[in-house]
């Protein structure tokens, strides 16, 4: 009974840390820069055939892609925001979320056309993988039980991006410049702030972030180009369950809806839908999500 | 727009005759651009679709990407209809489109309070619902993964429905469609409903029951998928999981786009060329064709909003500006 | 008009989308003076102090405007910032979410500073003492106090003060007006956009009467206040 | 005859009383002006009797019935109409279909599924926009994009649409801000006219004073949130307590 409930519970964090690391960049996007990024998914789906990428290459291996996939996603989403996004701020909410869902489709048909419509394996690393005997470290446990090592280090890695991408908010200048754009940015140009520069920054970061995603989770999830459509919804409705917007509502939501999943998962039927009851009872219920602020975007 | 006297239905007859000649005459010039019998009625059922899809994003200006779920859901009653009821497609047609019908009330009601983004994301999360719920939880009934199969040929009575005959069918529900959209666009209530595009604050403060009118036009919307729904199964008697998936609502959501929203006409015209990019243009780019269609897509979004009527538009200018 | 002038704003025409707000103005004001903004709601007064603010909103489609040799026009508002430019909006828009002190700090972000926190804490102690409270939970008067001290903060060559007495109590009231009348007595110059005229008029040296997005008078401060007949026909009161 | 009556109404935001017990009677067919320095809590109370707003504590009874807790639509059927700061209009729509809207409103209620309607059936409806655009002297344009109009016209559109909608009462908040002189004098004329011809009730929010002095029956004087005076033009113009609100606590030398 205990072991059954701690590996329940053991594996709604892990879920969670997936939707959080997906889901996080989604929330900063929007919270600071008003964009519905469509694309999002796409960026993970990419990180992910990156990350198979390096990690199998000659030159490369694990370390380089955990290393490499993050800082070059950062790359892409400056490439994005500076090449693409900037231009649509000033137009219509369901302008961005055409121009975000067309540039989905192109990445998700040109990884296609190149890396096949097939799942593509991707191994964890010798230091990954197995399991972990958790009996042996947890005493109130019965028996054996164990769980497979990768999914742990998913779980430690999400839990201290969000920790890293907090402290940033809250104790730098530009965590500073950051969560006060959020709120009014025209006031920060009045002051003399070139928020658009940093925002570009924010961007970036938040596709940085799927980039981490794509390349801890790939070996979890599947690789296939139709990823980043599948994560795509889930991430969207933690987002609105959290609050538009809210980075902690991001991770609460997020930590609910996989406890959500893992507790349901013995009734098939349920566990496919608890995701969209959740939304819909929160929307019903409380419009502007779990910790949305009132009057953002209600 | 409306004018002086008041007259503003004798403009519907020249286009929904245009309309009626062009898609009659189909099946004699289709061939030569290089389509192929059974894609025009395709097309035809997706131009129905279009046209309620546009009169929810183009004049009330909400946009849903979770359409599917009203094409979905009439596909599989009609389906089911078939299958266990009767072959007969009236009673099938019918109880589809009733379907369709009763899930825009309900998803309407939750979804329409919100605007925007959330009103986007929200409908798109209500298709995955249902599309999830085909797969899995309703499996016993939809066939899960490989949809609803067996169906019987479908009948009119005593006609049975394949090829040309389905072709005709579609042909003249489009036709009705059309005239009926255009009816609805022209009538109080349509202005109402780009009265809410507009400015929805003004209209409230007006004495107008908004809500109201935004579920009905929603609801209005579904039936036009509805019937597109129910009609894909006279054509092709298989139910696909997909007819439910978000792929479906973003496909009408391009085509809208494509062919220029709030127009009626653009619409038409988008998903005519998406089906025929698809299917004729495609056998030249391969496996690729969607690969630039998003291209076309995004192009379409960043450079030119209205669509390809914006673009007729424009070229007619600069040919009459030109010609001075 | 010279070309020296200190500010200056010349045929400006400014527009809210499609609306045509600030029709062709022309004016001028000289370093450390004080210019009074009147007119009645909706002449273009606030829209004229964003336009100078460079604001994405309204656009400026026509005319130019300088400051101390720089020409303004074409700046982002980010850059009329740096160039000097310090707005004190209508609302104050003290940013939510964040300390007193916090939004202090983040007017010194970019170069010019002005102040720095122990000057400003010094001289607004009432600030030192919440300045770990979040800015927006503030009465008025402190949030007014705050908006003017973060302007502060900056280096100003020019003071954009919109309404700042809107919506306090006269005891309040009294107590911005002592704060404008240092700034006054710093000599930075400063354009007052004001609904309590007299109040404007005592401080200014100059004034400006605009109707509908155009200047029907422009003089000196003094005279308007002592003319009860320019009163009423511009200003009703 | 009280058409509507304000009673005990507070409302805070924040802590800040942004309206203090107000109460308020405005008789059937008058011109009542309610005037009062910047932030005395005008638009809050406007916001309060359309609707908007959620008072505190206090009710408001419109012909008798309460009008606190309707949405906008129902207040408005009441008979309630507003006039908002910066005219609120349907930009992309053409005049005409601007007011159209309001007086298929006017016949049809709060909704109707009148798909099916014929040219005939729509004249009486059409008849009337135009006659309402020709009242407020705008049937030349009626062809023209709203958006396209001066900002006078705007607001001459937006009284055209409440009018169509034939209110037994306009709320009109700053109904010549940013007007020159001669479109104020116009709009003067107008309210006037509309108020003698259909004997509609006018509440009015107004800073220019020639504009009050010269339309209103009744005024009265908002400060911090509460009503310090109330009286007919002549008691109000020389009331000290009006004087002092305005200049800011001080008398003038």
């Amino acid at each position: 009974m205990v072991n059954s409930i701690f590996l329940q519970l053991l594996t709604g964090l892990q879920l969670g840390a997936i939707y959080v690391l997906i889901s996080l960049g989604l929330a900063l996007i929007f919270g600071t820069l008003g964009v519905v990024n469509f694309a999002h998914g796409a960026m993970f789906m990419v990180a992910a055939y990156l990350g198979v990428v390096i990690s199998q290459a000659e030159w490369g291996g694990w370390g380089m892609a955990i290393v490499l996939v993050p800082i070059i996603l950062f790359g892409l989403g400056l490439l994005m925001e500076r090449g693409l996004i900037r231009f649509f701020y000033t137009r219509p909410h369901t302008d961005q979320i055409l121009v975000t869902f067309g540039l989905a489709i192109v990445l998700q048909e040109g990884f296609k056309w190149y890396f096949g419509a097939n799942n593509l394996p991707f191994a964890t690393p010798d230091w990954g993988s197995g399991i972990m005997r958790l009996h042996e470290y947890l005493p109130f446990l019965e028996g054996f039980v164990a769980y497979p090592k990768w999914r742990l280090i998913l779980t430690a890695v999400s839990l201290i991006t969000v920790a890293l991408l907090f402290a940033l908010l809250q104790f730098t200048t530009f965590g500073l410049v950051v969560r006060a754009g959020m709120r009014d940015s025209e006031m920060l140009r009045l002051l003399g702030v070139n928020i658009s520069q940093r925002f570009a920054i924010v961007f970036a970061l938040g596709v940085a972030i799927a980039g981490i995603a794509g390349v801890f989770g790939g070996p979890v999830t599947q690789v296939d180009p139709g990823i980043g459509m599948v994560f795509l919804v889930p991430s969207f409705l933690v987002v609105v369950i959290g609050g538009m917007g809210s980075l902690p509502g991001a991770v609460l939501a997020s930590f609910i809806i996989g406890l959500a999943i893992s507790f349901t998962a013995t009734i098939p039927a349920l566990a496919n839908i608890i995701v969209y009851l959740i939304a819909i009872l929160i929307l019903l219920f409380r419009p502007r999500g779990l910790l949305g602020q009132k009057g953002v975007m209600e | 727009m409306i004018s002086d006297n008041a007259s503003f239905y004798k403009k519907d007859i020249l286009p929904v005759t245009t309309f009626a000649v062009v898609l009659l005459t189909m099946p004699f010039w289709f061939r030569y651009i290089g389509g192929y019998s059974g894609l025009d009625t395709k097309i035809v059922i997706w131009i129905i679709f279009a046209i309620g899809f546009d009169i929810l994003l183009g004049y009330m200006g909400f946009l849903s990407f979770g359409h599917a779920a009203f094409f979905g859901t009439s596909a599989y009653f009609t389906g089911l209809m078939l299958l266990h009821y009767s072959n007969n497609i009236l009673p099938a047609i019918t109880v589809g489109v009733i379907s369709a019908i009763i899930m825009a009330f309900i998803i309407g009601f939750l979804t329409l309070k919100r605007t925007g983004i959330y009103f986007s994301i929200l409908t798109l999360a209500f298709g995955e619902m249902l599309h999830s719920m085909v797969l899995s939880t309703l499996q016993d009934w939809t066939g899960g993964d490989n949809g609803l199969t067996g169906l019987p040929t479908p009948m009119l009575f005593d006609i049975k429905m394949q090829g040309d005959n389905v072709f005709y069918l579609t042909v003249i529900v489009a036709i009705v469609m059309y005239y009926i959209a255009r009816r609805i666009i022209g009538s109080p209530f349509g202005l109402m409903l780009k009265a809410i595009k507009s400015n929805q604050v003004r209209l409230e403060y007006t004495g107008v029951h908004v809500a109201r009118y935004k579920l009905m036009g929603f609801v209005i919307s579904a039936v036009y998928a509805g019937v597109a729904g129910a009609l894909m199964i006279v054509y092709e008697p298989y139910v696909a999981s997909e007819f439910m998936g978000w792929h479906l609502s973003g496909q009408v959501v391009i085509m809208t786009v494509l062919g220029g929203v709030g127009t009626l006409f653009g619409p038409m015209l988008g998903a005519a060329f998406m089906l025929y990019f698809e299917n004729v243009v495609s056998v030249y780019l391969g496996a690729q064709w969607l690969l630039v269609l998003g291209a076309i897509f995004m192009a379409t979004v960043i450079f030119l909003p209205g669509g390809f009527v914006e673009a007729g538009s424009r070229i007619k200018k600069a040919l009459t500006g030109g010609g001075k | 008009m010279s070309d020296q002038a200190y500010f200056s704003c010349r045929d400006l025409h400014a527009y809210y989308g499609e609306s045509y707000i600030v029709q062709g103005i022309s004016f001028e004001v000289a370093e450390g003076e004080i210019l009074a903004l009147l007119g009645r709601n909706g002449a273009g007064k606030t829209t004229t102090l964003s336009a100078i603010a460079r604001m994405q909103d309204p656009q400026v489609k026509q005319g130019s405007i300088t400051l101390a040799g720089q020409d303004l026009t074409a700046m982002k508002p980010y850059e009329a910032a740096r160039a000097g430019v310090q707005l004190v909006p209508e609302d104050r828009r003290i940013i939510p979410g964040i300390t007193v002190e916090e939004n202090l700090i983040i007017a010194q972000i970019s170069e010019p500073k002005g102040w720095d926190l122990e000057r400003i804490y010094n001289h607004f102690p009432r600030l030192r003492e919440r300045r770990k409270q979040e800015g927006v939970t503030l009465s008025g008067g402190e949030q007014q106090m705050l908006a003017v001290a973060r302007a502060l903060a900056r280096d100003i060559k020019i003071l954009l003060l919109d309404e700042p007495y809107e919506g306090l109590a006269p005891v309040i009231v009294k107590e911005i007006e002592g704060i404008v009348r240092e700034i006054k007595e710093l000599g930075i110059t400063t354009i007052i956009v004001e609904q309590n005229a007299v109040a404007a008029l005592k401080l200014a040296d100059k004034a400006i009467i605009m109707e509908s997005g155009e200047i029907v008078y422009s003089g000196s401060a003094k005279e308007v206040l002592e003319s009860k007949a320019l009163r009423e026909e511009y200003l009703a009161i | 005859m009280a058409i509507l009556e304000i009673r005990d109404v507070s409302k805070n935001f924040g802590g800040l009383a942004a309206l203090g017990d107000v109460n308020l009677t405005i008789e059937e067919g008058t011109i009542h002006s309610l005037i009062g320095p910047n932030g005395a809590g005008k638009s809050t109370l406007l916001n309060v009797l359309v609707g908007l707003l959620e008072p505190d504590v206090g009710t408001v009874l419109f012909k008798g019935e309460p009008v606190l807790g309707k949405a906008p639509h129902e207040i408005n059927q009441m008979g309630l109409a507003r006039v908002f700061q910066t005219p609120a209009i349907f930009d992309d729509m053409s005049v005409l279909e601007n007011v159209a809207i309001a007086a298929y409103a006017a016949r049809d209620g709060g909704y109707a599924f009148n798909v099916f309607e014929t040219p005939a059936s729509a004249k009486p409806c059409i008849d009337l926009a135009k006659e309402t655009l020709n009242d407020v002297g705008l049937f030349e344009q009626r062809k023209v994009i709203a958006s396209h109009l001066s900002r006078g016209d705007k607001r001459r559109l937006e009284m055209a649409l409440c009018l169509a909608r034939k209110p037994d009462m306009l709320l009109l908040d700053e109904p010549t801000a940013g007007m020159a002189r001669a479109d104020t004098e116009n709009t003067i004329k107008l309210l006037q006219r509309i108020s003698d011809k259909g004997g509609i009730t006018m509440v009015i929010v107004e800073h220019d004073m020639n504009v009050v002095f010269s339309l209103s029956n009744y005024i009265s004087v908002l400060a911090q949130g509460r009503i310090i005076a109330e009286g007919v033009p002549d008691e109000i113009k020389g009331h000290p307590k009006v004087i002092e609100a305005y200049l800011g606590g001080e008398t003038e030398e």
